[in-house]
Parts: structure tokens; sequence; C-alpha cells
């Protein structure tokens, strides 16, 4: 018998929630790794005469993931290539160094032999990889990051542009559906990310800032993990918040692979009660919410979207094109219950899945 | 070909090479029912090879084998099983991991409800086969455990409960006391009333001439004589062994005059593991001393404190008058001991390397050429052990592990006599090894003992003791018991009698 | 591998360090729950709820260690069980979504039964190392699974899947519970009070003499992998259940837990020995430390260096007894 | 495709006239490369650039492997080895930052030095299982260069540091391959040309038997142990050069890579052989097909299941030869 966030009573934090919400929509809270004020995907179009000169250029491309375990790197990569294939480049390699910064600098190194003309990636490590970036930099590699970018860099000078989702935005607004799900009030617990990790990070600080505005809820405990099994350490760590903390009312998780280690130990102790708020739109979160059980509420990123913003930006830098943003930033989407079979429309450019629909809970 | 009375077994123009070496030229061999025939050689002569041929483990190259008169193709230790074919192997066949018992009925465990091993009857049928063969031994313990004579009677049982109609025994005796080798002549006789036929493979010329009806010799993997044993002379025996008439066996002679006064080992009191105690005796520059006693008595133990493997607990040891304690065999091997360990295989071999490299690992330190070891000096001393031990090897890069039973034994022997000791300690250095090999085995220990040096001779072949020694102590059950001068012992039946403690 | 030995001190010291091989998991199980119940009391971990808990958690493993001791005990090793698991869990959440519950359970048991006698046949009959098939099988069969699923979890709606595999109760019991003395029961007995059990051990303890004696060790290796995938394909399907979804990452990495339990429950590496029910306490020890000092509110650092120490200390001391 | 074929006929040939498991990796090895080099001429796989990329990829491999080869020759296992690594790299990058370079180095060999000295110690002298007191110390070492960087990176400045370690070249060739080429020389000619390698071999081939032959058996082992966790930390000091940093991620996972390579190079995991050589071209060959797959332009996925792929049939293949 989940409770979703509407079935909270108190109307004032709702309220409160609401207007939170409403005011950040379109905003983007994240400054630029140089503090860069950030731009939105409308400003990465590209005309049609830009295409045609892109096309004529046959460009190669190569995309360097840190991890591409989950929903949300498949969906950047999804974006990244049918944004490229719209404009003829061809991907020439794909690399997932599963968060080990050594891992990904071999990577960089191996795709610089296929002497690729753009480079779309995400440090693992800001300080580890840079020296490999450099190197492509000085190959004449066009660089365009995800997220965020080796240490040291300077947009427009060593790279294209980042493009981000407004990560801090998403905890801030995850935080804020939590507080309303919970009334305002009760004991919470964080299931973070214990890695420098700067996207999680961001996330991490934008909803402890957040929740701190609700003085009705209280954080009891927070527990790191450290992969690579993530649902296993989150699954492992929220069993031991639920039994130190018998009266825990809600908890966060850092994004949705964890949230789902979270959800089976919710289960298993019997506390389908529990409220959680989370990151990513990924498949059985977005379950979750369409059975209105457990997952209260998270801040989506649009993943795809950042593929092809990143996918534009890159291409027009191949054809010297002027004045390109530097920093993008994506706006974080509040999804509940409600709204989750558009959301995911959104996020995804296709349809809930049958698995996702079929069981939503009118 | 003799048809009737009807052959248990009939080996015809077995052949057989192991990478393009011929071991078996055109083998013929036959076994009557109910017949005890022995089959002998030197080492390496191919018995053990043709064994495993009728066993299935190797592939005959050409010839044929007919089992009770029956062609059989014997692809593989199955098909042997399946047409009644029990081994004695000389390397063992037995898990070092599991018990006696399990050993025992391994593959032909007596089930009980639910098709599950039926432990309590099978360890009750196991004693009996012990019983029955009058030796006692704890069923429930762990092979890795017991001693090689246990590995050896274990064996031996194993076989038995397989209640097979063909019986090979590789060496069975190799490292059996005289009792446990009288009870399983016992034990011979009653399978052989049963309609058992057995084929006994000995380097031991007496036990040959007691169980056997019959003898086959191989040379060089060919035919050197098949007869009644009541037809030919053991003389005769041993010249179709080796090949050419040999002088007779080595025979006692005094060398007292030969032994120097002063000891160059003393062990006063010395007590060790569990039943160690008390142990005291001196040994001469020039002596050859004799160890005497049942399985279990103690003298491997001993032998194994002086050479730093056993912690001794009690007592002291002096070598040239200086006190010593032994820490491990490095530190006595510094002192100038050796020991040629009872159990080849185990501890004497690191089976897959090389002939070359098993023979070289003890004098590693002579074989550098600058910093690094020489392959040259290596090859060379190698090649020279070989030749004075002649140790039968097609190639001395070829693992160890492939060179016959009384090879390996060799391959042992010389490691340690190479080193050169001044106190050479050997545990039944003659096991499995060659009549002829034997010989020169026990005139090396005399050449030895007089160049000066000091040996310690353990042995269950008592006539072997008394053709060697100088002085002989007995142990039972851990303790010194008697202590001999040669001279003082009329006869094998005397010693027998210490030693059994009647 | 080891032959017959005539010295006491030797066959002393082998049954002294068989002893505590058989024991030691059993005594440190016993003394760190003990600590634990009294620093963490307050903590609940004692609670029924936490002590099921731990089962829980420790069930997936011991079933794998179940299999995992009996390809030990035959001086193999299976490093694939992880993906296995995985592939398993995603391959059996497809056929359900499409053809119901059934499909489900056969097309995860058929994930098991291809790897497991993949495996066992290279191993058994080509007599290759299986360190080295089992490395290159659990890359890719994980591969595998990325592949179908474009890493992308599949969700199992099925609720009687659920129920059974992982996700339930049986009565007052989590079936993850049921399962695992399920396995570790017949295990047990199998290993110990069998022919199969028996030849096991004797194709570990000594291949070639095992041969001379007329077991097919090739057949047994083959047994044993393709047992060990099948159990793995199971363990896959009970973490689906119980994650209500099938993913490539679930069982990542368990081999090593696996087989770390199983060793510390006193099987050796060098095959001839299986106990398995040392395997379970094995695993148990293992998830019982880490329920114990994640409760305790160490982070994962501390956490590390802990569960390290106390792996170190509990083999240390066990060989303390054996030399004392 | 009829050059490579040929060529692995002749290499067939010469494979069958010795031991398969020792040349196998050879065949292996250049039928690979060959293979890539026709497919993936064009995307640069056979460029100067690519194949110094590839050594510096497997250098830090192939060092650990050297080292690894002796342990395992012994019939030991070192787990910890990636895990010491990591320490070595945040240690040293700590202690360079505030006490300069010597000071730097000295404390990355110190980790190795003192963690090879407790698995030596356990292993050796209370003859406790080496896969449990370096799986132990595996969680432990990490869990160590967590806690005191709080799992944050430590940048290193020092500019002769990087040069030397792993960072630069010397003249034409980077440095990381001049280390590879020094340790696995020198491991080759110990291992063949030594007593100690000798020893060596002899401990893992019988351990009862080289002890009565008067090998020091517990002290070789303590040595092997206490090489594997020296070389493990300068390997990490390589990463850190490499990565201008100290992090105690560096090295994570190597350890299987390692007993990979050293596996697929002909040391048999049961101890008594080693082959030093061959554990370098087990490495090479690992790195090779990591390196030539992604230039193939696979997915992530379809690596691994390629990767996984090749590595069995290699080992498959090299088993053909041996009943051939
Ligand atoms: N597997 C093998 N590979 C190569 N050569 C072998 C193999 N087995 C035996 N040989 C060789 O075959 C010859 C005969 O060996 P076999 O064991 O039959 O001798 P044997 O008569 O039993 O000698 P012993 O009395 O010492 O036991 C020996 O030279 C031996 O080196
Ligand atoms: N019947 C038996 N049952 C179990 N263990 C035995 C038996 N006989 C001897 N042992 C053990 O085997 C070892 C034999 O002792 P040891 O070998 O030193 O005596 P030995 O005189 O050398 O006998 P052997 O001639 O067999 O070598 C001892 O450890 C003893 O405990
Ligand atoms: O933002 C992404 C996702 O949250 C992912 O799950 C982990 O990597 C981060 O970069
Ligand atoms: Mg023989
Ligand atoms: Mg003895």
């Amino acid at each position: 018998s989940g409770t979703g966030a509407t079935s909270s009573d108190n109307t004032g934090v709702s309220a409160q929630v609401d207007a939170a919400l409403a005011a950040l929509k379109g905003q983007v809270l994240s400054v630029g790794p140089n503090g860069e004020k950030p731009s939105g995907f409308d400003t990465t179009t590209l005309t049609d005469a830009e295409v045609t000169k892109i096309k004529a250029g046959k460009f190669k491309a190569a995309i360097v993931m840190h991890y591409a375990g989950n929903d949300w790197s498949t969906a950047q990569v999804e974006g990244l290539k049918s944004e490229f294939t719209r404009l003829g480049i061809e991907v020439v390699a794909v690399t997932d160094a599963n968060f080990k910064p050594e891992q990904q600098v071999s990577d960089i190194e191996t795709v610089l032999a296929l002497k690729p003309d753009l480079i779309v990636s995400i440090p693992t490590d800001p300080v580890a990889t840079a020296k490999a970036y450099a190197q492509a930099r000085d190959a004449g590699v066009k660089l365009v990051f995800m997220d965020n970018v080796p240490a040291g860099f300077v947009g427009g000078k060593d790279y294209v542009s980042v493009v981000s989702a407004d990560n801090k935005g998403n905890g801030v607004v995850s935080a804020h559906l939590l507080a309303k799900a919970l009334g305002g009030k009760g004991k919470i617990g964080l299931v973070f990310h214990d890695a420098d990790f700067f996207v999680t990070k961001q996330r991490y600080e934008g909803f402890k800032e957040t929740i701190a505005l609700y003085p009705g809820i209280e954080i009891v405990e927070e527990k790191g993990i450290g992969g690579p099994d993530f649902a296993g350490d989150a699954q492992a760590a929220t069993t031991a918040l639920l039994t130190k903390n018998p009266d825990l009312a809600g908890i966060w998780g850092v994004w949705d692979v964890p949230a789902e280690g979270i959800m089976a130990a919710a289960r298993e102790s019997g506390r389908t009660d529990i409220k959680i708020a989370t990151e990513d739109l990924g498949t059985n979160v977005a379950i979750a919410l369409a059975k209105n059980e457990l997952i209260v509420g998270l801040g989506a990123q649009s993943p795809f979207d950042q593929g092809v913003a990143e996918a534009r930006l890159g291409a027009a830098s191949l054809i010297g094109k002027t004045g390109i943003p530097t920093f993008v930033a994506l706006g974080a989407l509040p999804v509940t219950h409600e709204n989750v079979l558009d959301a995911w429309k959104q996020v995804y450019h296709i349809d809930a899945p049958a698995s996702i629909s079929s069981i939503y809970k009118k | 070909m003799s048809t009737s009375p009807v052959l248990a077994v009939e080996m015809t123009d077995i052949t057989k090479a192991f990478n393009s070496v011929p071991v078996l030229r055109e083998v013929n061999f036959e076994l009557m029912v109910g017949e005890v025939h022995a089959l002998a050689g030197e080492n390496g002569a191919g018995k053990s090879t043709l064994m495993k041929i009728l066993q299935g483990v190797y592939q005959r190259d050409s010839g044929e084998v007919k089992v009770l008169g029956e062609v059989v193709s014997l692809t593989d230790t199955f098909a042997a099983r399946a047409a009644g074919i029990g081994m004695v192997f000389q390397e063992f066949s037995l898990i070092p991991t599991l018990t006696v018992w399990q050993n025992i009925f391994l593959t032909a465990e007596p089930l009980g409800k639910f098709g599950l091993i039926n432990d309590g009857l099978a360890r009750k049928k196991a004693q009996e086969i012990f019983d029955d063969m009058g030796v006692a031994v704890d069923v429930t313990a762990l092979l890795e455990h017991l001693p090689t004579a246990l590995w050896q009677l274990t064996e031996i049982a194993k076989a038995l409960a397989q209640n097979a109609r063909v019986l090979i025994m590789d060496e069975p005796t190799a490292s059996l006391a005289k009792h446990e080798t009288n009870a399983l002549f016992e034990l011979i006789e009653r399978l052989k009333a049963r309609g058992i036929s057995i084929i006994y493979i000995s380097h031991r010329m007496d036990e040959v001439y007691r169980v056997a009806d019959r003898i086959t010799v191989l040379r060089d993997g060919q035919n050197a004589l098949t007869a009644k044993l009541a037809d030919v002379t053991p003389a005769q025996i041993v010249a179709a062994i080796v090949g050419r008439e040999m002088s007779g066996n080595l025979t006692y002679e005094d060398r007292s005059a030969r032994i120097s006064k002063d000891a160059v080992l003393r062990v006063t009191g010395l007590g060790s593991g569990r039943r160690l105690s008390n142990i005291s005796f001196d040994l001469h520059r020039g002596e050859i001393l004799g160890l005497a006693g049942l399985m279990g008595s103690g003298r491997t133990e001993l032998v194994n404190t002086l050479f730093g493997i056993d912690r001794a607990h009690a007592g002291s040891v002096e070598i040239d008058g200086k006190n010593v304690s032994i820490r491990n065999p490095g530190h006595a091997i510094s002192l100038g001991l050796a020991l040629i360990p009872e159990d080849r295989r185990a501890q004497g071999l690191v089976l897959e390397h090389s002939v070359q490299e098993n023979l070289t690992l003890p004098l590693l330190d002579g074989l550098k050429g600058g910093l690094l070891l020489s392959t040259q000096k290596i090859v060379e001393r190698a090649r020279e052990m070989i030749a004075t031990f002649s140790i039968k090897v097609a190639d001395q890069r070829m693992p160890v592990a492939k060179l016959s039973g009384g090879n390996q034994q060799k391959v042992v022997i010389g490691k340690w006599l190479g080193t050169d000791p001044s106190i050479l300690m050997m545990d039944e250095p003659t096991a499995g090894v060659d009549i002829g090999t034997k010989q020169e085995i026990l005139a090396m220990v005399r050449e030895i003992a007089d160049d000066g040096k000091a040996v310690i001779l353990i042995s269950s072949e008592l006539p072997e003791l008394l053709s060697v020694s100088d002085r002989i102590l007995v142990l039972r059950d851990g303790e010194v018991v008697r202590n001999f001068l040669r001279a003082d012992i009329p006869s094998e039946e005397f010693l027998q009698l210490a030693v059994q403690g009647a | 591998m080891s032959t017959p030995s005539t010295q006491m001190m030797r066959s002393l010291k082998f049954v002294k360090r068989f002893d505590w091989r058989q024991n030691i998991i059993y005594v440190g199980f016993v003394v760190v729950f003990i600590l634990f119940a009294i620093l963490l009391g307050d903590s609940g971990f004692t609670s029924t709820n936490n002590l099921l808990n731990i089962a829980r958690q420790t069930a997936t493993i011991s079933i794998m260690a179940v299999a995992m001791t009996f390809v030990i005990a035959t001086a193999e090793i299976d490093l694939s069980i992880g993906s296995v698991a995985g592939l398993a869990s995603v391959v059996s959440a497809m056929a359900m979504s499409s053809f119901g519950l059934v499909a489900g359970v056969v097309a995860g048991l058929a994930v098991g039964l291809v790897v497991g006698a993949i495996n066992g046949g290279l191993v058994a009959w080509l007599k290759v190392p299986s360190f080295l098939v089992t490395l290159g099988m659990l890359g890719l069969v994980v591969g595998v699974a990325r592949w179908i699923t474009a890493s992308a979890p599949v969700p199992i709606a099925d609720a009687t899947f659920i129920q059974i595999f992982g996700g339930g109760d049986f009565g007052p019991l989590p079936s993850l519970l049921v399962w695992a003395v399920v396995f570790v029961a017949v295990g047990a007995v199998v290993m110990n009070k069998t022919k199969f059990g028996r030849q096991v051990r004797a194709t570990g303890g000594n291949t070639q003499a095992a041969m001379f004696t007329g077991v097919n060790t090739a057949r047994i290796k083959f047994y044993v992998l393709l047992l060990s995938g099948v159990v793995a394909a199971i363990a896959g399907m009970l973490y689906a259940g119980r994650l209500q979804s099938g993913r490539f990452q679930w069982g990542t990495g368990d081999e090593l837990s696996v087989i770390a339990a199983v060793i510390l429950g006193g099987t050796s590496l060098f095959g001839g020995r299986g106990a398995v029910i040392g395997s379970l306490f094995g695993a148990l020890f293992i998830g019982l430390v880490n329920n114990g000092l994640i409760l305790a509110g160490l982070d994962v650092s501390q956490q590390q260096v802990v569960r390290g120490a106390i792996i170190i200390v509990a083999v240390a001391l066990s060989s303390k007894k054996k030399t004392s």
C-alpha cells in the first residue's frame, strides 16, 4: 500500500514545495567550471547551412565514458549517436572506464590512434586524466565534455564546451519532493556516493542545503557507498539504516541504481511505507513511480538531450563556428507519480515502455 | 602355444614406445588360472609398463591381449576392471585426503537406504580385510597421515576388495618388513586356492622362490626368460636379468680395522615427536650403523630428527665433539649430514621437474659460472651422475616422474651422494632397486665408509643389513632396545627375533 | 598432491591443521557474533529482523558457495559465477515478460546449463586450466548480458516469481533463507554420503590415482562445473526476484566472496577436501561482519579496513592453534 | 588471410616440439597481432605511437606479473597487489608533497615492504593460506588508502618524479617501457639462472621434497611475497607518475589481470613452474586485445564478449596441440 507524494496532508509544506519548484522551472543553479553562467539547450541548434557543411567534412568522433552501466549513460550515448548520424559524423569508438581513471587514460590514448576529429567525454577524475586530455588537445582534437572538465582546462581554449545536467538543481528538486512527501517532518537517511566525483557531490550538496530549509526534517544518518556493486552496497546500507532507526521515514539515494538497492531493502524489511527520493529516471525507479510505491520523486536529467547538445557543439566547432557557448546546462526535471509518463517521453524521446505504462496506477 | 589349462591372461607380441623410445618389443606373457607368475627384470626393463597396458593405463602400440580366452581391447582402466583385472600399483593409486576405508571402497562403496553410502558396513568390511591380512591399522585414519608401508598395505587391501580374478602386484613388499611380508604371502596362498591368478613383480629373489610357480624375465623391453621356478637356479635368473654372469652377493666382512675410535656423531638421551625417547648411541668415522625395527618402531623418526626435519625435545647431539642443535635440513647439510629419505616420491623428488634439475638441486652452489648458474656445468654434472648410478633415462631433461620406480630411487640416491656428506643416513635406500644395482649401492656404501665417512642404514631387509653393517641398533616403540656388534649376530633368525621382541 | 610420509611430526601437523581448518570458522563465527551482540546490541544487531537480514544477504553467496565447494574439491575453480548470475537474471526476466513465468525460469536455468557445459567441457576434455576458461567466460557472459539489454535493467512484474525467487516469504521465513537451507543440506549429503561426492574428493585429492581406480575424473570435473553454472543461474534468479528486475550487474564480483567463503570454511584450493557446512558458515561469517560494520556506522573505508583485519586475524589465530 | 594461417602452421609445428603451456602464448600473441594488423591497419593499429601505447598500458601489469610469477611458482598467490599499488601511490604522493622526492619514493617503497612482510610472514611461518591472507590484505590496504585521503586524489607536482615514474620518456622510449624491460630481464635471469629461482620452483613443485633437500621453503615463501609487495608498490608509483596524482583506485582489480597474464604465460597455479618471459607476453596479449577491440570501434559490451572469447579460444587451441 504505497503512499505517494499527493497523500501528504500537510498543505502548508506542499504549497511551499510547489512554489519552490515553480520558481526553479527553467532555472539552472549550477555554474560552469570557471564560473560561467549557463546557456540553455536552445543555444545549440545548427542551421541547415551548417549541417550541410558538417556533412561535407566527413568527420570522425569518439565517445569516452566514465561508466556505462546505467540508463543515464546509455541515453547519453544514444543521444550522441543519433545526432552524429544526422550530422553525417562517424562514431569510431566508444569506451567505458567503469569509474577507473587509469583505465580512462588508456582509453583516450588508444582512441587517439584512430585520429578522431572530436572526442566527447566525461572525466572520471579531473586531475588524473588531465594529461591525457591535454595530449588529445595538442593533437588538434576538439573536446566536448559532459558534466565536468579536466583540471586546469579553460572553456573555448582547451575545450569547446561542457554540457551538464543541473546536478545541483537535481539535488534541490529531489529534496523538495521528499519534503513534500514527508509532509515536512520526519527522520531521513542519506545514501551518498563515497567518492571524489564532481557530479554526485554536487547533488549531495544541493540536497542537503535544500532539506535544511525544512526544520521538521532531520537527517539521522548518512551512509556512503563505493561500488562497483552500487545496488548491493545501497541495499546493505539501507538495511542497516532501517535496523538502527526503526522510525525512519525517508531515504535519499544518489542515483537510480543505488535507489534500486534501497527499494529492495525496504521491501525486505517490510517498510513499503518508506519514502525514497533519488536522481535519474531509470526504468526501475520509473516503475516504482508508476506504481506509486516507495519512490516519491526524483530529479531527472535529460541525458539524451545532453548527448544531442554535445554532438551539436562539437560539430559546430569542427566547421570553425565562433561564439559557441562554453557551458550549457539542462535544467533539472522534477518527476513524481503524476508526470512520470510524460517525463519519460521528455527525457528519452520515446513513449514509456509497456513495463511502465501498463502498470500505471491512475 | 599352450592350450590347456585355460590361460587367465595371454599377451602376445606387445610393443610400446614412449615418444619414439621403444620400451617393450614383441613381449609375450602368459598367466595360467590359479598361477602365481613372477615378473622380474632390471629397473626400466618394462615390467610396470607391460602391466599398465594390461590394466588399461597405457595403450599398446601393437600386439594382442586375451583375458580368459577372450580378446580384450583394454582402452582404459574401466575396461580392464570390467575384465576382472585388479592391480597393486607401484606408484600408489590412493587418495591422500580420503581415509583408509574410503580408499579401499572408492567406486565400489556399499550402498544403504536412499542409495547413500553405508559407512558402517564399509568400515567393517575394510577392517575385516586388514584382519585377514594380519595387519593392525586404524581404517578411519587419513591416508596422508600414514607411513609408506601402510600405503602399500592399503593398496593391496584395495585390490583385494575388488575381488578381481587376475591380481597384479607391482613390488608389493618394497617397503614392508618381514612379518607384513609373511602375512602377504599367506594371503597369496589363500587367493591361489580361490583360483585367483596373480602376477607378482619383485626384485627379491627369495620372495620369488617363495610365492611364484613360474617366472618371466624382461631385459630392455624383451623376453629374456620364462620358466618354472623348479627348473631354474637363482644364478640363471640373475644372469637373465642382468644379461651376464654376476659375482655373488656382498657378504659381511670385518671392517673394524677401518673404524676409528672417536665418535663423529654422539646422540645422548634424544627424544622427539610422540614416540622417540631416550635414544643414545655413538657413530664412528668409517662405521656403517644399521637400524633394525618393525614398521612404526621409530627408525625414520630418528633419522628425520637428526636431519632437522623433526624437532628434538630432549637429549643432545654432538658432531665432531661439538654440541649442535640442528634447526633444519639446510643446517644439517652444512654440518655434513645427508638423508636419503624413505619416501622417494614425497620427500625425494620434485616429480614434474627434470632428472637433471632433481639431481643438481642440492649441489647448485658448486655449479655457478660467476654469479649465475652455468647450464653447461649442470648438464655435465647430471650426465656424470646418470652414468655413475646407471640411471635409465632417454633424455636427462625428461620429467623424473616418467622414470621407472627404481630409477627414480637411483636419482634420489645420486643426488645425495653428490653432496659428499661426512655422515650419510639412508632410509630403505634399496627399496624397489634391482638386484644388480642393489649390490652396487651396497658396495658403494662400503666404499663411502672406507674413505672415512660414517653411514646410518635403515633397511627392512635383514640380509641386506647383515651384509654391510658393522653394528646394528634394534629399535622398538621409539627406543633402542638392543645394540649388537655385527660379529655377535650369529644368524638372520637371531636378529629377526630381536626385532620382533620375542 | 601430497603423498605418504612417515614422520609423526608431519602427521600431527596435518591432523592439527585439518582440525583448525575444520573448526576455526565456527569459532570465529561465534566469537564475532558475541562481540557484535555486545557492542551493537542497541543498534538492533540482535533483532530478529536484522538476523533475518543477514541470512537474506548471505543466501545467494551461500548457495553459490555450496556448488563452489564441489568445484574446489576437484582442485578446479569457477570465476564465471557472478557473470552467469547476471546473465541468468536478465535472460529469465526477458523470457518472462514475453512468455510468462515457466519460460522465464527455464530460460534462466538454460543460461547456467550452457555456460556450465562449456566451462566443464573445456576443462574436462581439453584439459585446459579452469582459471583461464572461466575468467574468459566471466567477461564474455557479462558482455552478452550488457549487449542484449543495452546495460538497462529488465523489470519483472510476475508476482509469483518474485514470491518464490527471493522476493517473498515462505510462511514466517524469507524464501531466500529456505533456498539456502535446502541447497546446503542437499550439498552436504551429496558430498559426504554419495558415490559422486566421494569421487569428487578423490578427483581433487589425486586425479591420476582416482583415474587408476576407475573414477571418470573428466566426467566428474564436467559435472561440478555444470552444477556450478546452474546454481549460479539460480542465484541470478534469486537476485532478480529480490530486486524485481534482471540486470547485468547482479552478482558482479560475487566469485571472490564465494571462494573466500569456501576457503574460510576449510576447503583447500588444492582439492581433495570439501566442507559444505563450513562454506555456509564462511558465507555467514562474511555477511555477519559486513552487517555489523555497517551497523557500527563505519564509513566505507573504515569498513574495508576492519573487514580485512578481521579476516587476517581469524586466519592467523586459526594457525596459532596449530602450532601451540 | 593466408599469411597468418601459414604463419600459424609454422608456429604450431614449433609448439609441438616443446611443452604447449610454455609456448601457446607466443603463438597466440603473434596470431592476434597479425590479425589486428591486417584488420585494423587503417585504424592506426600498427602506428609506432599505438604500439608504444600498448607497451605503456601493459607496463605496470607486466611488472607486477614478473613478481607474481615467482609467487605462483611457489604455489602461493597474492591478491593484494592492486591495493598495495593504490596505497603506495597515495602515500608517496603525500610524503612527496611535504618532504620532497626522495621521501616520497622511500615512503612508497615502505608501503610495499610492510604489506609484503606481513603477507609473507603469515604465509611462511604461520602456514596460513595465502589466498585468505592476501584477500584480507586487499580490503584492508585499499581501505587505508581511502581513509587517509578521504577517497580524494593527491596531486603530484614534482616533475622529476613524473619524468622517472611512468610520466616521461627516457630518450625515445617511454620510461614505463624501460621499467618493464628491466624488470622482465632481471626476473627472467633470477628465475632461470640463480639458486634462488631454482629453489622457488622446487618449493612450489614439492614443498616437502624441497625441504628435505635443504631448501628453507618458509624463507623462500616469505621472500617471494615480500618481493611481490615491493614490486606492487613500484607499480603504484608508476601509476602515480603517469596520472600525476596518487589515488586509492590506482591498480584496483589488477590482481586478476596479473594472475591471468601469468597463467596465460605458461605458469601453473599449482606451482613448480615459472615462465617470466611468458608472463610478459601474457600481459602484452591482454593489452593487445583490449587496444585492438577499442580501435575496432566495438561497443563496450561487444568488447567484453570478444575479449572473453579470444581468451577461451586461445586456451582451447593450446590444448589441441597438447593432445595431438
Ligand atoms: N610415461 C612415460 N613416458 C616416457 N617414458 C616412460 C614412461 N613410463 C615409463 N617410461 C620408460 O619406460 C621404461 C620402462 O619403465 P617401467 O616402469 O616399465 O620399468 P620397470 O620395469 O617397472 O622398472 P622398475 O623395476 O624400476 O619399476 C623406463 O625407461 C621408463 O623411463
Ligand atoms: N599401524 C599404524 N597405524 C597408524 N600409524 C602408524 C602405524 N605404524 C606406524 N604409524 C605411524 O607412522 C610412522 C612410522 O614411524 P617410523 O616410520 O618412524 O617408524 P619406522 O621404524 O621408520 O617404520 P617404517 O619402517 O614404516 O618407516 C609413525 O608416525 C607412526 O605413528
Ligand atoms: O550523472 C551520472 C549518473 O548519475 C550516473 O548514474 C553516474 O554517473 C553520473 O555521471
Ligand atoms: Mg616398475
Ligand atoms: Mg621408516
